[in-house]
C-alpha cells in the first residue's frame, strides 16, 4: 500500500469533509475500470435483517444500502439526490401537488434486480403496499399509512393520494428501500426466502452469510448508478469494541462503522500508520432523559438547576476526549433547521443552588434537598455494558449531589431498558443518545408531541411525557409545510421552547469516530444516512 | 537339598516415620527357613507380621518415610541390598507371594488367564501363547474347574475363593523357592479356607518350595506349619517347631493366643469360654518399657518385667524365647 | 442393558420437560422484549413497535404460548429466531461447529496435558513437579478465564504481535494455517482450566490405583515400573476420566461462551449472548434444550462408555 | 537399603502450608478490605477528572488512578469488600437453600423428594454461565440481585449431598432407633445428621465462596454485574478492558486480586477435604 506520509493529525481533527481525500498535491486518485479487490467493515453489531422492511439498526441499514436502493437519497449536505427515481418530486416540478396530497413519482429506465428482472413502478406499488400490509411485521409506517390510491400510470410512472399533506414523506421515502415484487407477492412476506436471500437493485448483490460472522456481498455488474468499484464487500461482525479496535489496528479490518473507535482509543488510533480517522458529527444528541411526570424533575427549576450544575466541558473533554460538540438543540448542528440561538450552557453551581434555594428546595438531612416531602432524588439509567456512559453518569453523580441532588445508578441490559421502561415511563432518567430527524427531516412529532406518549396511549415516542400547547400546533404546522424557510422558522420555534423548557437535558451532539484503512478512497460520512457504508459503492483501493 | 538354609532374616528392622514421630513397625527380627519348610508367622493385628513380609519383598513404599535395616538372604544374596532390577527380577521368580485380599488384589480390568501369563512371561522365556498354556496348566494345577474356559474371565466373575487360586496360580508360576502367604485365607469362609490350605500343602510338596505362612489364626497354623515364630510389638517372642509350641509354650503371649482360640483342631476338645487376652496391642508409638508383654501378662513381676528388656534366648536346641521369667514360669 | 437404557432415556425425557419449562418461564418472565431495543433510537414509534408484538403472538398468555412452542417443539419445529427469522435449528447448527472446533481442541489439549500433568504428578507424588503441578492447577481453577483471555489478547496480540487477538479466519484467506493461527489462543485459554480439571481429576484417580492391592501384586510379580504404570495403573485410572469427559463436555459449552466473547469467535456462546440480549426467545430456547440434552446425553454416553470400558459394570 | 529424611512430617506441613496460606490471605484480605479503606487519605468514589490515568507508585496513589481520577488501591478495597460479601452471602444462601432443599428430600422422600430432586436435576442440566445469564435477564443489576443470582445457581451441589447424606443415615441403625424412642425429627437432624453432613458441607461452602467471587466477576464482566459507582472486583475489570493497552494496571490488578482471593479459598477447600474427609486423607 502507498504511504502518503501526511500529517494526519492536521487533517483528522477537520471531520467529515476535509478528510476526504489526502491533499498530498497528488492527483486525485481515480477509480479503476473494473471491480477491483474487497473491503471488509468490522461491525460490533451484527446484522442479521435482510428485508429492509422489517424491522432493523443501524447495522442491517449499513446492509441494505449496499443491496437496495431507495427512489431517492439524502447526501452529505441534506440534499436529496434521485436514485430509482429519476427526480425527486417538488412542489416546482409538480411531483407534488400544491396541496400536497397528490405525488407524482418518475422512475429511472433500465434500472434491474439483480436476478435480472427490470425494476419498474410495479416493485414501487407494491413496497408502498407491503408497508401497509397488516399481516406484514413491517418496520414502521409512519407516514406511509397516510398513502392512498396508488396507480401505476406508466412502467417509470406512478402516482398516490396522502390523506394529508405530511412534507416528511419525502426524507421517509429517502430511507425506504424498494423490494421487488416478482418475489414477495403470493409468499408470506415474513419467512420469505428472500429475507434471508435478498435480491435488490443496488451496487453489491448478496453472497453468502456465515451468522454470528459475516456476511459477503459482491459487486453487481449491472448497477445503475455509479460503480460499484470493489469485487468484494465483507461485513464482519465483532463484537467487542476493544477488539474491534484492535482488529482494525492490525489490519484485520478495513473499515470500522457505526460504533467505530470508542473514544478511549481515539488518541493512539491517530498515531497509527497507515490508517485514516475520521472524528464525524452524528445526527445523535446525547441527553439525559428526564421523566417530566417524576417527583422532581417535573419542577423546571429543578431541570434548570441540574443542568446548570452539569460540568460539561469537562465531561466532553475528559470522559469523550474532547470529540463531540456541545449542543442545546435537538437536531444536529449541520440540520438545515438548526437554531444556532439558543441560550448557550453556562457551568455555575452556585446559581444552580440559588435557583433551588428561591424554588423551595431546601436542604436536609445528608445534604440532600427537600420540598414538601419530596427528595431531590432520582435514578439514571442507561444500558449496561457501556463503560463510557458509565463513567459521564459517575461523573454527573458528583456535579449534582454538589447542589444537594442524589443521582443512583440503575442501568439495565438494552432488551430491558428499551421496553416497558422506556416506553412507557417508568424511568425517572435516561441517559440516551437519539436522533430526532427522520432522514434529514427536522420533524418531532413522534418525540415532543403530546399526542404521542406511550404512556398514556399515545403513539409516538414522547416517553419524557413533555406537554406543550404551543409545541404541539407548531408540530402540526411543520409536517403541512412544503417551504423550507418557513419549515426552519417553525422548528426553530420549537428548539426554543424545548430548551426554554429543558424537555431534555441536551449534553452534546454525539461524534462517530471510524477508521479507514489508507489507500481506500471514496469515503463519505454522511449524517442523514444512519451508515457510513451507505456508499461503499463510490469506494475504491489506490491503485 | 538341605544344609543351609534358603532364606536367612537377620536383624531386620523397619521403621516408619510419621507425624507422631518414628514408629518401629519391626524390631530386629531374625528367622531362617529351610527348603521345603513351613514356617507360620503368628501374631496380633500390629504385631509387625505383614510389615516383616512386605519388607522381604520390598514392597514398601519406597519414600524417605520408610527406614529398613538388616539383611534377608535368599539363597545368599541379600534382598535389602540387591538393586531394584534384580530385586524385580526375584519377585514373581525365586520369591513369591500372595497376598490376604483376593477380591482387591487381582487387576479388575484384565482377565485372570491374561494376569496370570503375564507373570509367566515376566520371568520365563515363553511367547504369548505359550505363556498362555502355562497359564491355563497353573489355572487347572489350582483347582479352578474348566480352567481353559476361565482364563478370559475377569476377576469379578470369580468367588473369592477362585480369586484366591489364580493368585496362588500367578505366584506359583515360576517355582518359587519361597512363596510368603499373607493371610491367604483370612478372608475367605471356613471350607474355602480348608480348600486353599490343602491346596497349598499340596502344591508344595509338589514343588518342595519353603512357605511363610502368616496368620493370627492359630487353628490354620496347626494345620499347615512345620516351624512356628510369634511376634509380638514388632518383636520375635517365641519360636518353636509346631508341636513343642502347642503343648508347651514358653512366653505367656503363646499361651494366651492358645487359650483364646477353639482348641477342636488341635486336641477335639473345648473346655468353657474362651478366655481372650486382655488388653490391647501396644500403640507402636509408645512401646512400654522393658517387657513388651508386661501390661497384658498375667505374670508380670512390677519392678522386673517393666525394667528391663528382656531378649531372645535359647530354650534348647530349636526353641527361643524372649521372656525374664520363662524358666520360673516353665517349671 | 435395554432395559437400562430405556429408563435412563425416559428419565431424560422427563427432565427435558421440566428444563423447558424452567426455562421458558424464566425467559417470558423476564421485562423486556425481543422489540426492545428498536425502541431507543429508530423511526420506529409505539405503534409500529406494539403491532410487532402482536404479529409475532407476544401478548398472548405464557401458558398458551408455551403449550404451542411445546407442540411445534415435538414436531421438530423449534420456530424461527426474531433476529434472524432462520429456524431455529439452522441458527444453532450455524455456529455449532465453530464451538465445536473450539471445544474439541481444547479438550483434546486439555486431556492430553492433563493426563500427562496428573499421572507424572501422581508418580512423583509430592515432589516438586507434583506441588508445582497443584498449585498451578489450582490457580488456573481460579483465574477470571476473560482476564487470563485479555491478558493473552494484551501479551500475545498487542505486545509481541505474534496471533491474531480473535476471529476465527481473516476473511478471505480462511486458509487451515490462517485456521490455526486464530485457533491458538482462544484453545489455548479455554484449555487452562480444563487442563486443570483434567491434571486433578487423573491425579486422584492414579492415586486411588496406585494404592491397589492389585498393584501390589502387579510388583510382588516382578512387573517393571513403566509396565506397572502403563498397563495396570493407567488403564484402570483412565476409567472414571471417561465419565469426567462425559460431564465435562456439556460445561465447556458455558466455558466457551466466556472465550467466544472475549475472543469474538463466531459461536454458540456468543449467539446465546447475543439472544439473550436481543430477547430473541425461540433461539434461546433452543439453546438451553439443546445444551440440557447435551448434558443428559453426555452422563449417559459417559455412563455406557464407562460399562464398555470397565468389565466390572453391568448396565441393569 | 536405608533411606532417610522426613516425608509425611514434610508432606503434610506443605499441605497445611497451602490451607493456612489461603487462610492467612483470606483474613489479610478481609481485614484489609474493611478496614484498609479507613486508613486511606482517598475515597473510592472521588472523582479527579485531571488525574485520570496515573500509573502505579507515580505519586501520591500508590496503585495509581483509574479512568475517573479514583485511587485504584481505595477501589481495589471497596471492591474487595464487595466481591467478599458477594461471595460470603451468595455462599450462605445458596447453602441454605441447598441444606434445606437436600433435607426436606432426604428426609421425607416420596414424592415430595423425588419432585424436588429432579427439579435439582433439571437445574443442573443448565450450563452454569447460561443459567446465571438467564436469570440474569430477570432481574435489574445490583448487589442484592448478583448475590441472588449466584445463590441461584450454587444451591444444587450441596442439596444432593445433603440429601444423599439424610437419606444414607436415615436408613442406618442409630437414626432408625432414635426414631422408635421417640426421638422428633429436629432432634435427629442436629445429633445424628448434622455432625455426619458437616464435613462435606463445610468443604463445599469454601468453594463456593470461591465460586461466587469468580460468578460474580463473570457476570459483571457480561455487563449484568454490580452498578457504578460502587466497585466491584469484576466491574473493575469489565471497565479496565478499554484501557488494556494503555492502561494495563486497571486491568492487572483487580484480574490479580480475584485470582488471588479465589486460589485462597481454593486452597483453604481442598486442605479442608484432606482434613476433614477421611477417605481423602490419603492424598
Amino acid at each position: 500500500m502507498v504511504d502518503f506520509r501526511i500529517d494526519r493529525r492536521a487533517v483528522l481533527g477537520l471531520g467529515a469533509a476535509a478528510a476526504l481525500a489526502p491533499c498530498t498535491g497528488q492527483a486525485q486518485p481515480r477509480p479503476p475500470e473494473r471491480p477491483r479487490g474487497q473491503v471488509i467493515v468490522g461491525l460490533s453489531q451484527e446484522p442479521t435483517v435482510f428485508n429492509p422492511l422489517m424491522p432493523g439498526i443501524e447495522v442491517d441499514q449499513g446492509v441494505w444500502w449496499n443491496l437496495f436502493s431507495p427512489l431517492w437519497y439524502t447526501d452529505p449536505e441534506g440534499n436529496l439526490v434521485p436514485d430509482l427515481a429519476r427526480e425527486v418530486p417538488t412542489l416546482d416540478n409538480g411531483g407534488i401537488s400544491t396541496d400536497g396530497l397528490t405525488w407524482t413519482v418518475k422512475l429511472r429506465q433500465g434500472a434491474t434486480w439483480h436476478d435480472g428482472t427490470p425494476f419498474t413502478a410495479e416493485d414501487v406499488k407494491f413496497t408502498l403496499e407491503l408497508i401497509n400490509n397488516p399481516s406484514f411485521r413491517a418496520r414502521s409506517r409512519i407516514g406511509h399509512q397516510l398513502v392512498r390510491d396508488i396507480r401505476v400510470t406508466a412502467p417509470d410512472e406512478i402516482t398516490w393520494r396522502m390523506e394529508a399533506a405530511y412534507a416528511p414523506y419525502l426524507s421517509i421515502l429517502s430511507l425506504t428501500f424498494m423490494v421487488p415484487r416478482h418475489l414477495l407477492s403470493g409468499v408470506d412476506p415474513n419467512t420469505a426466502t428472500f429475507n434471508s436471500a435478498p435480491v435488490g437493485t443496488g451496487p453489491f448483490r448478496w453472497g453468502a452469510r456465515q451468522p454470528g460472522d459475516n456476511i459477503t456481498l459482491t459487486a453487481s455488474p449491472a448497477y445503475h448508478g455509479n460503480g460499484p468499484f470493489l469485487e468484494r464487500v465483507v461485513f464482519k461482525y465483532i463484537p467487542d469494541l476493544t477488539v474491534l479496535y484492535t482488529q482494525f489496528r492490525t489490519g484485520q479490518v478495513d473499515h470500522t462503522s457505526i460504533q467505530g473507535i470508542s473514544p478511549p482509543f481515539v488518541r493512539e488510533a491517530r498515531t497509527l500508520r497507515g490508517r485514516v480517522i475520521h472524528v464525524n458529527p452524528s445526527a445523535s444528541i446525547e441527553h439525559i432523559a428526564p421523566n417530566l411526570e417524576f417527583g422532581p424533575l417535573a419542577d423546571k427549576a429543578v431541570r434548570q438547576a441540574l443542568y446548570m450544575a452539569v460540568n460539561k466541558r469537562a465531561l466532553i473533554d475528559a470522559i469523550y476526549y474532547g470529540l463531540p460538540a456541545p449542543t442545546e438543540s435537538f437536531l444536529p448542528r449541520q440540520s438545515w433547521a438548526f437554531n444556532a440561538d439558543l441560550p448557550a450552557h453556562k457551568h455555575d453551581p452556585a446559581a444552580a443552588n440559588a435557583l433551588l434555594d428561591q424554588a423551595g428546595w431546601r436542604r436536609g438531612a445528608g445534604g440532600v434537598r427537600e420540598k414538601n416531602g419530596v427528595k431531590l432524588e432520582f435514578t439514571n439509567s442507561t444500558t449496561t455494558g457501556n463503560p463510557v456512559r458509565e463513567q459521564a453518569q459517575q461523573l454527573l453523580m458528583q456535579d449534582w449531589r454538589g447542589i444537594g441532588a442524589t443521582m443512583r445508578v440503575q442501568n439495565m441490559p438494552a432488551a430491558v431498558i428499551w421496553g416497558e421502561f422506556w416506553q412507557q415511563s417508568r424511568f425517572q432518567s435516561v441517559m440516551v443518545g437519539v436522533n430526532f430527524t427522520l432522514g434529514a427531516d427536522p420533524d418531532v412529532t413522534p418525540r415532543f408531541h403530546s399526542s404521542a406518549i406511550g404512556a398514556k396511549g399515545g403513539r409516538g415516542q414522547n416517553n419524557y411525557q413533555f406537554v406543550n400547547a404551543e409545541v404541539d400546533g407548531l408540530l402540526v404546522q411543520g409536517a403541512t409545510q412544503f417551504n423550507q424557510a418557513q419549515r426552519r422558522a417553525t422548528y426553530q420555534r420549537i428548539q426554543a421552547l424545548v430548551r426554554e423548557e429543558l424537555a431534555i437535558l441536551p449534553l452534546f451532539q454525539s461524534a462517530a469516530v471510524e477508521g479507514v484503512k489508507e489507500g481506500l478512497n471514496g469515503y463519505r460520512p454522511n449524517q442523514n444516512t444512519s451508515s457510513n457504508c451507505w456508499n461503499i459503492r463510490e469506494w475504491f483501493w489506490t491503485a | 537339598m538341605s544344609g543351609a538354609p534358603i532364606l536367612d532374616v537377620r536383624n531386620l528392622s523397619v521403621r516408619f516415620r510419621t507425624e507422631g514421630g518414628d514408629v518401629p513397625a519391626v524390631s530386629d527380627l531374625s528367622f531362617t527357613l529351610d527348603r521345603g519348610e513351613t514356617l507360620a508367622v503368628v501374631g496380633e493385628s500390629g504385631s509387625g507380621k505383614s510389615v516383616t513380609s512386605l519388607a522381604l519383598m520390598r514392597l514398601l513404599p519406597k519414600d524417605s518415610a520408610v527406614t529398613v535395616t538388616g539383611q534377608a538372604l535368599l539363597e545368599g544374596r541379600d534382598l535389602l541390598a540387591i538393586p531394584e532390577p534384580e530385586m524385580r527380577k526375584l519377585r514373581g521368580g525365586a520369591i513369591s507371594m500372595v497376598f490376604q485380599e483376593p477380591m482387591t488384589s487381582l487387576n479388575p480390568t484384565t482377565p485372570v488367564g491374561a494376569q496370570v501369563a503375564e507373570a509367566v512371561q515376566l520371568h520365563r522365556d515363553l511367547d504369548r501363547r505359550a505363556a498362555r498354556e502355562e497359564a491355563a496348566r497353573l489355572l487347572d494345577l489350582v483347582g479352578i474347574p474348566a480352567a481353559r474356559q476361565r482364563m478370559d474371565d475377569y476377576p469379578h466373575h470369580l468367588s473369592g475363593g477362585m480369586r484366591q487360586r489364580v493368585m496362588i496360580a500367578m505366584a506359583l508360576s515360576c517355582d518359587p523357592g519361597v512363596l510368603i502367604a499373607d493371610e491367604p485365607t483370612t478372608a475367605l469362609d471356613v471350607t474355602i479356607q480348608a480348600q486353599i490350605l490343602d491346596l497349598l500343602k499340596r502344591l508344595q510338596e509338589r514343588t518342595g518350595m519353603a512357605v511363610v505362612f502368616i496368620t493370627h489364626n492359630l487353628g490354620v497354623v496347626a494345620e499347615i506349619a512345620d516351624r512356628v515364630l510369634v511376634m509380638y510389638g514388632g518383636r520375635a517372642v517365641e519360636q518353636a517347631p509346631l508341636r513343642p509350641l502347642f503343648s508347651r509354650p514358653l512366653m505367656p503371649y503363646t499361651a494366651g493366643l492358645l487359650r483364646s482360640v477353639p482348641r477342636m483342631e488341635l486336641a477335639g476338645r473345648r473346655a468353657g469360654p474362651l478366655p481372650a487376652i486382655p488388653g490391647n496391642v501396644p500403640d507402636p508409638r509408645h512401646m512400654p518399657p522393658g517387657c513388651v508383654f508386661h501390661p497384658r501378662c498375667a505374670h508380670h513381676q512390677p519392678g522386673r518385667c517393666d525394667a528391663a528388656a528382656p531378649v531372645l534366648e535359647a530354650a534348647d536346641e530349636a526353641r527361643e524365647v524372649r521372656c525374664l521369667r520363662w524358666r520360673e514360669l516353665a517349671a | 442393558m435395554s432395559g437400562f437404557l430405556a429408563r435412563r432415556l425416559g428419565q431424560s425425557l422427563v427432565l427435558l420437560v421440566l428444563v423447558s419449562m424452567v426455562g421458558f418461564a424464566i425467559l417470558h418472565l423476564a421485562p423486556g422484549g425481543p422489540m426492545s431495543q428498536f425502541a431507543s433510537g429508530s423511526d420506529m414509534t409505539q405503534e409500529d413497535l406494539d403491532r410487532i408484538a402482536e404479529q409475532l403472538g407476544l401478548n398472548r398468555p405464557l401458558p398458551v404460548q408455551y403449550a404451542e412452542w411445546f407442540w411445534r417443539m415435538l414436531q421438530g419445529d423449534w420456530g424461527r429466531s426474531y433476529r434472524d427469522g432462520e429456524a431455529v435449528l439452522n441458527v444453532i447448527g450455524s455456529h455449532l461447529g465453530a464451538t465445536l472446533q473450539l471445544m474439541l481442541t481444547a479438550t483434546l489439549l486439555a486431556i492430553i496435558i492433563g493426563v500427562v500433568i496428573g499421572t507424572l504428578g501422581a508418580i512423583r507424588r509430592h515432589s516438586i513437579f507434583d506441588t508445582l503441578a497443584t498449585v498451578g492447577a489450582m490457580i488456573a481453577l481460579s483465574i477470571p478465564t476473560f482476564w487470563f483471555g485479555l491478558v493473552a489478547i494484551y501479551v500475545f496480540s498487542v505486545w509481541l504481535d505474534w496471533l491474531p487477538s480473535g476471529n476465527r479466519f481473516t476473511p478471505g484467506d480462511g486458509s487451515p494455517l490462517d485456521l490455526l493461527r486464530h485457533l491458538i489462543l482462544p484453545a489455548m485459554v479455554l484449555a487452562l482450566v480444563e487442563t486443570a480439571i483434567w491434571s486433578r481429576f487423573m491425579r486422584s484417580s492414579m492415586l486411588d490405583v496406585v494404592n491397589q492391592d492389585y498393584i501390589r501384586t502387579a510388583r510382588a510379580k516382578g512387573v517393571p515400573e513403566a509396565r506397572i504404570l502403563l498397563r495396570h495403573a493407567f488403564r484402570n485410572a483412565a476409567l472414571p476420566m471417561i465419565t469426567v469427559l462425559g460431564l465435562q463436555l456439556p460445561t465447556l459449552l458455558g466455558g466457551a461462551l466466556v472465550t467466544e466473547t472475549v475472543f469474538t469467535w463466531p459461536g454458540m456462546g456468543r449467539l446465546f449472548l447475543d439472544s439473550i440480549s436481543y430477547r430473541d426467545y425461540p433461539v434461546v430456547m433452543g439453546i438451553l434444550m439443546f445444551s440440557a440434552t447435551l448434558v443428559l446425553l453426555g452422563s449417559l454416553l459417559a455412563d455406557l462408555l464407562h460399562a464398555v470400558a470397565d468389565p466390572r459394570i453391568r448396565l441393569g | 537399603m536405608s533411606l532417610a529424611l522426613s516425608a509425611p512430617a514434610f508432606r503434610r506441613f506443605r499441605r497445611h502450608r497451602l490451607a493456612a496460606f489461603g487462610a492467612a490471605t483470606i483474613v489479610l484480605l478481609t481485614l484489609g478490605c474493611f478496614l484498609g479503606p479507613f486508613l486511606l487519605p482517598f475515597d473510592d468514589t472521588t472523582i479527579d477528572v485531571m488525574n485520570r490515568f496515573a500509573p502505579p507508585l507515580s505519586g501520591a496513589h500508590v496503585l495509581g488512578t483509574d479512568e475517573l481520577g479514583r485511587d485504584m488501591l481505595a477501589r481495589l478495597m471497596m471492591g474487595g469488600r464487595v466481591s467478599l460479601i458477594v461471595g460470603f452471602t451468595a455462599m450462605a444462601i445458596g447453602m441454605a437453600l441447598g441444606i434445606l432443599v437436600g433435607a426436606v428430600a432426604g428426609f421425607h422422600g416420596g414424592w415430595l423428594g423425588a419432585a424436588l430432586m429432579r427439579f435439582v436435576d433439571a437445574v443442573l442440566c443448565f450450563p452454569t454461565i447460561f443459567l446465571l445469564l438467564a436469570l440474569a435477564a430477570l432481574v435489574s443489576p445490583g448487589l442484592l440481585s448478583i448475590i441472588i443470582l449466584i445463590a441461584a445457581t450454587s444451591w444444587m451441589d450441596v442439596a444432593r449431598i445433603v440429601e444423599g447424606q439424610v437419606k444414607s443415615l436415615r436408613e442406618r441403625d442409630f437414626a432408625v432407633a432414635a426414631q422408635v424412642l421417640g426421638a422428633s425429627d429436629a432432634r435427629i437432624i442436629v445429633h445424628e445428621l448434622v455432625p455426619n453432613a458437616v464435613a462435606p458441607i463445610v468443604v463445599a461452602a469454601t468453594l463456593n465462596v470461591a465460586r461466587a467471587i469468580l460468578l460474580e466477576s463473570y457476570v459483571s464482566f457480561l455487563g449484568y454485574g454490580i452498578q457504578p459507582p460502587v466497585p466491584s472486583w469484576g466491574n473493575m475489570l469489565n471497565n479496565a478492558q478499554i484501557y488494556l493497552t494503555s492502561a494495563p494496571w486497571l486491568a492487572i490488578l483487580p484480574g490479580l486480586a480475584i485470582t488471588l482471593a479465589v486460589t485462597s479459598f481454593n486452597f483453604l477447600g481442598d486442605g479442608l477435604r484432606d482434613a476433614l474427609d477421611p477417605r481423602m486423607r490419603a492424598r
